[in-house]
């Protein structure tokens, strides 16, 4: 199992290492946040083209390593640095590795790519700003790329925990980084708290892991989603610590503890709170951390064991439910933000609601291909809205924006682009994958699945609807219309560092979309699905030892007697034709609310329409009081119950201990006054302590 | 014969420091804490022990036995020697003792020789509490370390200096002696069999027999059962442990940060290396049986809870870092509990790591009041942009202290409770685990709203001077510091290796006793 | 025989009586008169238990010397000591 | 041994001897030079009598006089003298080393101490006829000669207490001291006689074997032996027999108080674990000594460390301190077991602790004596600051302090704890709760004096000029002597094992 | 003997009693001093009686030095007792207390 798999039909670049070299792609930006932090401010642009170059390099690698597993290389599992090696016999040995499959060469190009072009959106969102402190922010950018990419290539659950962690550090310091304001610093506190409210659960799942099978490795016949498959499996769960409870039972405990982080990293509710506030960090940050990678964190981890989630129809039940509801009710709220980043804020969570619905749904596929989508278009917006706040001097409400179009059409046609895949408007990105989510969700939920599926599909309907219009909501009243302020008459021209990044990713938000066209599938030939190719491991050559992986394998133990048992049904319609009908369904869903929204916000100088929605719109401004809610916990919960812990320690415990020298020293007192200073006393005393020495000694002795 | 050099040194370093001027003091000190620090770094290099020092079978590293005198039928012995329990100690206190020293150059302006003579009298007692083999050399170290340190709070101290002094040297002292109590009952229950109080020669004595000779009316299974609560209580003043606690927060708060360092670094830790020493390898067969184990369990556990709620409401930032250190101290009894692999070698481990890290977070708190002469979290706020190094090593070290990944904390802490988790000795372990590890959440809460508070935020601190960033010399030893729990974080093995040696024959007993291992 | 004890009786009686006197009248003198009277009638309990010796030596070292040395003392503190003399308990 | 083959028995006696010797000579300086100026002349001859008495004492036991020879079972080797009037032992030659010794501190300090008074030689000379009668004590073998020596000690003390005769504090302890003191004799008198009215004889052996024998007058002994434990208590100044003890300490000039409280109550507990332990070890079932001093010591060291507590007047809280020290000790008769396994070492504590308590327990009233040498005050605010302008005396102090406190600075902190051990091997769960908390309240008011010591500010009128040095050898010897005792206690425990056998066997 | 030794013994008592009472009530130092010297003949009473009875002379012997010791005592005590007079003008035992506590 360990040891470099031969590379025996790889592809390789010229100078750049691929598969075999792939920790370059983590130390690279390690060493260059060592270097920014230690002469950040000597290096030219603060350390910016430090960061480019080391994003690039890692980029490259990832490139490299997706090409050679898709010409046949085999994948890599390899143990790099054992933490702590337990004694022969005696306790886990917890330890560091890489696993190089399709999914993590996959997700390594995506946070590779979109690093990249985030360090070159710096340039002029922070750089020509005249920013402070940016060898501050560079560190930590190069600290969070390194994560992130550690992350994803974790070979176990304690590692990927450890970098989960360090991930959500990164994204603490990046919030943070104008800590001089208030909001920010308050901002950055909420996202880390919240994330390890969820981390915590996390945390006792990967304890629960290693003492349930003494290994978090993913991959591999000695693998922890290995051995729970074959203690289902057979039946025999001997060998592994059940701690009293049934195999399957205890299998759902873990893995819905392990969801916990999920949940708060991925910002799922109910610990989605920190997201929006998240957006007081500078805005390249938000598309990088808080839309494209760290967010998706959480479903990739619930996707790199998927083949242990599988197992458990129950877990996978409660991640639907609780995706569909996400995506349904952060798209409300999304419906009625008036900032810009807001708007994107809330559609951001509402995506990642989908990639769990698709989990939840047994669409492993799917969640991964609307994964990747999402992290392009995501991050196209997102820098496309920084890029609008620069032009518009830092101005963020949409209300005083306006008629942008002319102005920046670089801009523009990118944020269109973004937008119209957000929509998941054909031929989009967006429409490709989240019509998969969907259409998976509904094709499991036919098929006899849990009556949850069908709920978790429904309010997946519901949110394309809202998703469409608030999109088209915030484009129109961005760019269309008449300019509503002075600024927006005269925006700020937009760098050529900002455009390069949206251009690329404007055009990857048209095409990605091809990677898995399967709504189509009926009438394209099987070999056009490229990802579910990658994903089944088809282009990986090799031993298929590590076979556990694929996307294959897992819809098999998703639909097998021991694991989930879950069926497709297709409402007899077919398989191809159920997909057709559903991608057309999915668009007209789509499109409909989009015209409403031109209908409504497409004048010239468009109302806010807002009081239509009536008590409604202060439950939707207010987030359904779910900040308040929290905030009541931690203050008014929370806090008063360790001020009154704090008056019982000083009141009573400690007063008893103080207590008992004011008592020893009141005894103390009273002793003293014995000491009368009369020698008839002292006489007194002294004959009357001799008689009674005398009297009960003559009792007990017998003299009497 | 380096044990031997080490503690002399440390002695005569001590003396002469003492009748230095009060201006040579501060190098002086400095510069001959290294002797100790280099000489421990040196055993490093040549430590070879192998196994549990109290346990049969084991090879002590540098022992020395001599005896002393006779006492009774008993020898006493000046038996000293460390192994993979101690030696990370014996290093710690070095290292933080020369760190704690160059961090009072600037908070400490009176008395300087006495103060400085004073912080290695306490480093020879500490290095005798890890060191010594032999029960009451061992005790003569343990009951030293309390006159120095009552010296530094009660005349370096702050406003309420000599109630936080007197409270502490009162409040351990009685530890102190309800412990003795314990021991010797052990001890002469042991009856004729025992004719040395080595601490090896009680520990086998314990493991090879019944104990003979009633005390107190108390004889067998009753007797170990009494001595163990004597024990334990004893201890777990010194830990602290929930509900013996109230001294240390005064002791903390009143205490000169660089004495704050040793207390919470290295002082708190004879607590718990007593309890692993004593309550846990002496007497395994009682902290294995039920219902001492589950209610020790739930003693670390309140620990934990308890201490971290109290730092929550607590406003003085060296208050929340006090109180933060009982939480800590609990994972350590949890851990120890636990009887597992990696709960009691994590515990011994969390030792070491805490002790690097409440040492910091003292340290830098003491360097942030020197700036700005308060440690209310409300009055500071934007220090990040006065004192920037300090102020993000602080972060730094309120990361650790969260257990942030990489950083020794995380081990310590996911090492413990990876090891409760599993344990077959505590009941419902799971659910124990479960509970204390709601630390990490409360531990962030607080943490994060000082840093809040204090670090960021706008800048608001009126003074009659300007703020100025810390000379290098009160950096530098922070940067030490973090620098350690990094190392320590990304290779644990450096000292857990060793710890790990040390702990396996104490597991090994559980099975003695019938236990089953896992 | 009923001799002896009678004697001892009517010394024992002389005994109590005049030692009850010494912690009893307000005079110091006259306290110092009765321990001598005291003293004397322990001295004759000593001739009854034939240890003339230590009857003699009871004289001569209680009536001789510290019967002197009372009186002695008496007089030198006598004057300054009013009416000190009543019992209190 | 050999030595004892080529020296005749009497010469046993030769530390008392030289004691009386010294005595005599210093009436004789006074009556050729009365008009001694500075006392340097009479200073030195006490000390040099004392050193000789202490040298004596030393060799004697080093060289094994009074123990049994090899293959010997103690209580073999003691010399008898005068008919088994006086008997030499390891006990009484141990106990003589710690009489002289304070004797010789004492001699030291009152050099200084006594500049401007009248009568320094009868001053000495008193010191030296009670340390004599103290030397006489610990070889009693006899209640005759255990009185007469008592009163030996008894009859200078009350006058060196009352010795500052125009000070109102000195002569009203002296008087508290007298008064309580012969009522004491008198009990103690009245007891010998009721042991001889029960037993027959007055002689120790004889006693015991007469006891071993059985007598019809049991209630006469039980009687008589609870007046011979009021008059031990006395001496000792256990609770309630402790009365004068704080007033007379206070009263008296600083260094006798030293004297008294560590020699004199040295004496007294020898007295006592003869007495006891080897007279009356078989009249338990008459009176179960055990129990009785098993409340006595709890009352004693409960009672005297709670009225020390908010004492203001340091030398009161040392002579409060003093009385729970003589708890403590007592601890050694309130654990006796009777078996032959534990005796030993429990009255090996006792007198260990003894033997560190006199050094630690001089030296800090040696301290006091100092402070009342310098006028600074007595109550503990009057202390402040003294630190810093005697740095070396107030550590000294502080080692005094902290060692009674029992911590490990000094032998104290050994006695203390091979006192605590021994209630575990006696089996008195009680007592030692009792030594645990009093251990603990103790250390309060010792840290209270430390801390006004260091950690306050000084009057601003403090100026101490003078640095008399005969206090400041005193002192200094003793706390080296107190803090030499850690590594050296197995000197001590060894010699005071070898002692307890002599009479626990 | 003439008198059975138990009338000693009762004689012995009373008188000591006697002299424990005037300790107890008198406050005059010279009346307490003269008591105690009743208890101390109290004892002598006893040794000699039963110095008769065992037939050895050891508590005659006793008796002499307690009478020595006595007369010691006395000397001794009626010093301090002068010295006292003299600080305090009073031998009033219980005007004496400026050290109590």
């Amino acid at each position: 199992m360990v040891g470099l798999t031969p590379l025996s039909a790889g592809f390789s670049l010229p100078f750049v290492p691929g598969i075999g070299g792939v920790e370059v792609t983590v130390l690279f930006p390690l060493v260059t946040f060592l270097l920014i932090l230690a002469f950040g401010r000597y290096l030219p642009f603060k350390g910016a083209y430090l960061g480019i170059v080391s994003t690039g390099v890692g980029f490259l690698v990832a490139v490299a390593t997706v090409i050679q597993l898709a010409t046949g290389a085999g994948i890599r599992h390899e143990t790099l640095h054992t933490l702590v090696a337990g004694v022969e016999g005696a306790g886990v040995t917890l330890t560091f590795g890489v696993l190089i499959d399709p999914l993590s060469a996959l997700m390594l190009t995506i946070v590779g790519l979109i690093s990249l072009l985030v360090h070159v959106f710096s340039l002029g969102y922070m750089n020509a700003e005249g920013e402070i402190d940016l060898p501050r922010y560079y560190a930590a950018l190069s600290l969070f790329t390194f994560s992130m990419m550690a992350f994803v290539i974790s070979d176990n659950l304690l590692m990927s925990f450890v970098f989960f962690e360090l991930v959500g550090l990164c994204s603490y310091l990046l919030i943070g980084f104008w800590y001089r304001k208030p909001g920010p610093a308050s901002a950055a506190k909420k996202a880390f708290l919240v994330t390890r409210f969820g981390d915590y659960f996390f945390l006792i799942g990967v304890v629960a892991v290693l003492g349930t099978f003494g290994t978090a490795q993913f991959a591999g016949t000695e693998s922890f989603v290995t051995m729970a498959e074959t203690a289902l499996e057979s039946g025999d769960a001997s060998g592994i610590n059940t701690f009293g409870f049934g195999a399957q039972t205890w299998f759902t405990v873990i893995g819905l503890l392990v969801l916990g982080g999920a949940v708060g990293k991925s910002a799922q509710f109910p610990l989605h709170t920190w997201l929006p506030d998240a957006m007081e960090g500078p805005t390249p940050v938000s598309a990088l951390i808080h839309a494209a990678t760290m967010v998706a964190a959480g479903v990739y981890l619930i996707a790199r064991m998927y083949g242990f989630y599988a197992l458990s129809p129950t877990a996978l039940s409660v991640i639907a439910l609780v995706g569909g509801f996400t995506a349904f009710f952060a798209a409300t709220m999304a419906l009625v933000k008036q900032e810009l980043k807001q708007v994107l804020a809330y559609s951001t969570i509402s995506q990642y609601g989908y990639m769990m619905l698709a989990l939840g749904g047994g669409g492993y596929l799917a969640a991964v291909f609307h994964l990747t989508t999402h992290a392009i278009f995501k991050a196209l917006l997102f820098l496309g809205a920084g890029a609008i706040i620069i032009s518009m001097h830092h101005e963020e409400n949409m209300w005083e924006m306006g008629g942008l179009k002319d102005e920046l059409r670089t801009t523009y046609l990118a944020f269109l682009a973004g937008s119209l895949a957000l929509a998941g408007i054909f031929p989009f990105a967006g429409f490709w994958s989240k019509d998969e989510v969907l259409y998976e969700t509904l094709i499991h939920a036919l098929g006899g699945g849990s009556p949850v599926l069908f709920v978790a599909y429904a309010l997946g309907l519901l949110a394309v609807i809202m998703t469409a219009f608030y999109t088209f909501r915030m484009v129109l009243l961005t760019f269309h219309g008449e300019p509503r302020t002075d600024a927006a008459e005269d925006p700020h021209a937009v760098s050529l560092s900002m455009k390069v990044p949206l251009v690329v990713l404007g055009v990857l938000s048209v095409v990605a979309g091809l990677l898995n066209m399967a709504v189509l599938k009926s009438v394209l030939p099987k070999d056009a699905l490229l990802l579910e190719r990658w994903l089944n491991g088809e282009t990986v050559g090799g031993e298929f030892a590590e076979g556990a992986l694929t996307a294959e394998h897992y819809h098999h133990v998703l639909t097998s007697e021991y694991g989930a048992g879950y069926t497709a049904g297709y409402g007899g319609l077919g398989e191809g034709t159920l997909a057709l009908v559903g991608g057309v369904v999915a668009l007209v869903l789509a499109v409909i609310p989009a015209l409403v929204a031109w209908r409504l916000y497409g004048g010239a100088d468009p109302d806010p329409h807002m009081t239509n929605l009536g008590s409604l719109r202060t439950l939707l401004m207010n987030n359904y009081y779910q900040d308040e809610y929290q905030v009541w916990l931690a203050r008014g919960v929370t806090l008063p119950v360790a001020t009154l812990a704090n008056k019982f320690d000083q009141g009573l415990l400690d007063g008893i201990v103080d207590g008992s020298g004011g008592v020893s020293l009141f005894a103390g007192g009273r002793f003293q006054r014995l000491q009368s200073g009369v020698v008839t006393t002292y006489v007194a005393l002294l004959a009357l302590g001799l008689l009674v020495l005398l009297l009960v000694f003559a009792v007990t002795g017998g003299w009497l | 014969m380096l044990i031997e050099l080490l503690l002399a040194a440390t002695f005569l370093s001590a003396l002469w420091v003492f009748v230095a001027s009060d201006e040579t003091a501060p190098k002086l000190a400095a510069w001959l804490s290294l002797v100790p620090l280099g000489l421990s770094l040196y055993m490093w290099t040549q430590f070879d022990a192998a196994g549990n020092g109290l346990l049969a079978g084991s090879e002590i590293a540098f022992e020395t036995q001599i005896d002393w005198f006779q006492f009774g039928q008993y020898t006493l012995q000046y038996h000293v020697g460390v192994d993979g329990v101690s030696f990370p100690l014996v290093v710690l206190v070095t290292v933080l003792t020369t760190l704690a020293i160059i961090s009072s150059w600037t908070p400490i302006d009176e008395r300087q020789s006495q103060f400085y003579g004073l912080m290695l009298l306490i480093e020879m007692a500490l290095l005798g509490v890890f060191t010594s083999l032999d029960f009451f050399l061992w005790f003569i170290f343990w009951e030293a370390v309390l006159i120095p340190m009552y010296f530094l709070i009660a005349v370096w101290g702050g406003p309420r200096r000599k109630y936080a002094g007197a409270k502490f040297l009162l409040y351990t002292n009685l530890g102190s002696l309800v412990m003795f109590v314990g021991l010797f009952m052990l001890v002469l229950g042991l009856g004729d069999s025992l004719t040395q109080l080595s601490l090896p020669a009680i520990a086998q004595g314990l493991q090879a027999g019944e104990l003979s000779r009633p005390v107190f009316g108390l004889a067998g299974a009753d007797l170990r059962a009494v001595a163990f609560l004597l024990l334990f209580l004893g201890f777990a003043v010194k830990v602290p442990v929930v509900p013996f606690h109230t001294w240390l927060p005064d002791a903390h708060v009143q205490a000169p940060s660089p004495v704050s360092v040793i207390l919470a670094g290295v002082l708190l830790k004879m607590g718990t290396y007593a309890l692993l020493r004593f309550n846990f390898t002496m007497l395994a067969d009682v902290a294995t049986s039920s219902p001492a184990a589950e209610i020790i369990a739930a003693v670390g556990v309140v620990s934990v809870i308890y201490g971290a709620m109290l730092a929550l409401a607590q406003r003085d930032l060296k208050r929340i870092v006090a109180y933060s250190s009982i939480s800590s101290m609990g994972y350590v009894i949890v851990g120890l509990v636990a009887f597992t692999p990696h709960g009691m070698s994590g515990a011994t481990f969390q030792m070491v790591s805490h002790g690097l890290i409440s040492g910091l977070l003292f340290m830098s708190v003491g360097v942030l009041y020197n700036a700005t002469h308060t440690r209310m979290v409300g009055d500071m706020g934007g220090l990040a942009d006065k004192m920037p190094l300090t102020a993000w090593i602080f972060v730094a070290g309120s990361f650790a202290y969260m257990g942030l990944p990489l950083m020794s904390g995380f081990v310590a802490e996911v090492l413990i409770f990876i090891g409760a988790f599993d344990s077959t000795v505590v009941a419902g372990a799971p659910v124990f685990t479960a509970i204390a590890m709601f630390g990490i959440v409360i531990v962030a809460g607080y943490l994060l709203w000082a840093m809040q508070r204090a670090i960021f935020g706008p800048f608001e601190l009126e003074t009659d001077y300007d703020i100025e960033p810390a000379p290098v010399h009160d950096v530098a030893p922070l940067a030490v510091l973090l620098g350690l729990i990094i190392l320590l974080g990304i290779q644990p093995d450096l000292v857990y290796e060793a710890i790990q040696d040390a702990i396996g024959p104490v597991l090994e007993l559980n099975s003695v006793f019938g236990g089953e291992l896992r | 025989m009923v001799l002896e004890q009678l004697a001892f009786g009517l010394f024992a009686l002389l005994t109590l009586a005049s030692s009850l006197g010494v912690v009893l009248v307000r005079d110091v003198w006259h306290a110092a008169l009765l321990l001598g009277l005291a003293l004397s009638s322990v001295a004759i309990h000593y001739i009854m238990l034939s240890a003339e010796f230590l009857a003699v030596i009871q004289v001569l070292v209680y009536i001789g010397g510290v019967l002197v040395l009372f009186t002695f003392a008496v007089m030198l503190t006598r004057e300054d000591e009013g009416n000190d003399t009543e019992v209190s308990a | 041994m050999s030595e004892i083959t080529t020296l005749p028995n009497w010469t046993a006696l030769g530390p008392a001897l030289a004691l009386l010797a010294t005595a005599l000579a210093l009436l004789a300086v006074d009556m050729v030079d009365p008009e001694e100026s500075s006392s340097v002349l009479l200073t030195g001859t006490s000390v040099t009598g004392g050193l000789v008495a202490l040298g004596l004492a030393l060799w004697y036991l080093f060289a094994g006089t009074g123990q049994p020879a090899a293959g010997q079972e103690a209580p073999q080797g003691a010399l008898d003298l005068f008919g088994g009037a006086l008997v030499i032992d390891a006990m009484s030659l141990f106990f003589t080393v710690i009489v002289t010794s304070v004797a010789v501190l004492v001699a030291f300090a009152s050099h200084e101490y006594l500049r401007d008074h009248s009568y320094q030689a009868e001053y000495y000379s008193l010191v030296l006829l009670a340390a004599t009668g103290m030397v006489t004590v610990t070889a009693a073998n006899s209640f005759v000669t255990a009185f007469i020596a008592i009163e030996l000690v008894s009859l200078p003390s009350y006058a060196l207490v009352a010795s500052l005769k125009t000070n109102e504090g000195s002569s009203e302890a002296g008087l508290k001291y007298f008064l309580v003191g012969a009522l004491s004799s008198a009990v103690f008198a009245y007891g010998i006689a009721l042991v001889y009215v029960a037993t027959g004889s007055l002689q120790f052996d004889a006693v015991t074997t007469a006891i071993a024998d059985g007598t019809p007058f049991t209630s006469l002994l039980g009687v008589g032996m609870v007046m011979i434990l009021g008059g031990v208590a006395f001496k000792i100044a256990a609770v309630p027999f402790h009365f004068w003890a704080p007033d007379a300490y206070e009263g008296a000039p600083a260094p006798i108080s030293a004297f008294i409280s560590s020699a004199s109550k040295a004496a007294g507990f020898v007295l006592g674990f003869r007495v006891f332990v080897d007279v009356f070890g078989g009249a338990m079932g008459v009176f179960n000594w055990v129990n009785a001093f098993l409340i006595i010591s709890v009352v004693t060291m409960t009672v005297a460390n709670f009225s020390a507590l908010k004492q203001n007047n340091v030398k009161r809280i040392l002579a409060y301190s003093s009385v729970a020290h003589a708890g403590y000790v007592l601890i050694a008769l309130a654990a006796f077991t009777g078996s032959v396994d534990g005796e030993i070492s429990i009255l090996g504590a006792g007198m260990a602790h003894l033997f560190v308590y006199g050094f630690m327990n001089t030296g800090a009233f040696l301290f006091i004596a100092l402070a009342e040498h310098w006028e600074v005050g007595r109550t503990v605010e009057d202390y402040h600051g003294l630190g810093e302008q005697a740095p070396f005396a107030c550590a000294a102090m502080t080692v005094f302090l902290f060692s009674l406190a029992g911590l490990p600075i000094g032998g104290g902190f050994f006695s203390k704890f091979y006192l605590l051990f021994a209630t575990v091997t006696g089996g008195q769960g009680l007592l030692g709760a009792a030594l645990v908390i009093n251990s603990v309240v103790s250390l309060f008011y010792y840290t209270r004096i430390v801390r006004a010591l260091w950690t306050e500010d000084a009057a601003a009128d403090l100026e101490l000029t003078e640095y008399p040095t005969g206090l400041y050898i005193a002192i200094a010897v003793a706390a080296l002597a107190t803090v030499l005792l850690i590594p050296g206690f197995g000197v001590v425990i060894e010699y005071a094992e070898i002692a307890a056998r002599m009479i626990g066997g | 003997m003439a008198v059975a030794p138990g009338w000693y013994l009762l004689l012995s008592a009373a008188v000591f009693c006697i002299g424990l009472f005037g300790v107890l009530v008198r406050r005059n130092a010279l009346i307490f001093l003269m008591s105690v010297e009743l208890m101390i003949n109290a004892a002598n009473i006893n040794l000699v009686a039963f110095s008769l009875v065992y037939g050895n002379i050891t508590g005659q012997t006793f008796v002499l030095f307690l009478t020595a010791l006595a007369a010691a005592e006395v000397a001794v005590g009626v010093g301090i007792i002068l010295v006292v007079n003299r600080n305090f003008d009073s031998i009033d035992i219980t005007d004496a207390v400026t050290m109590r506590w």
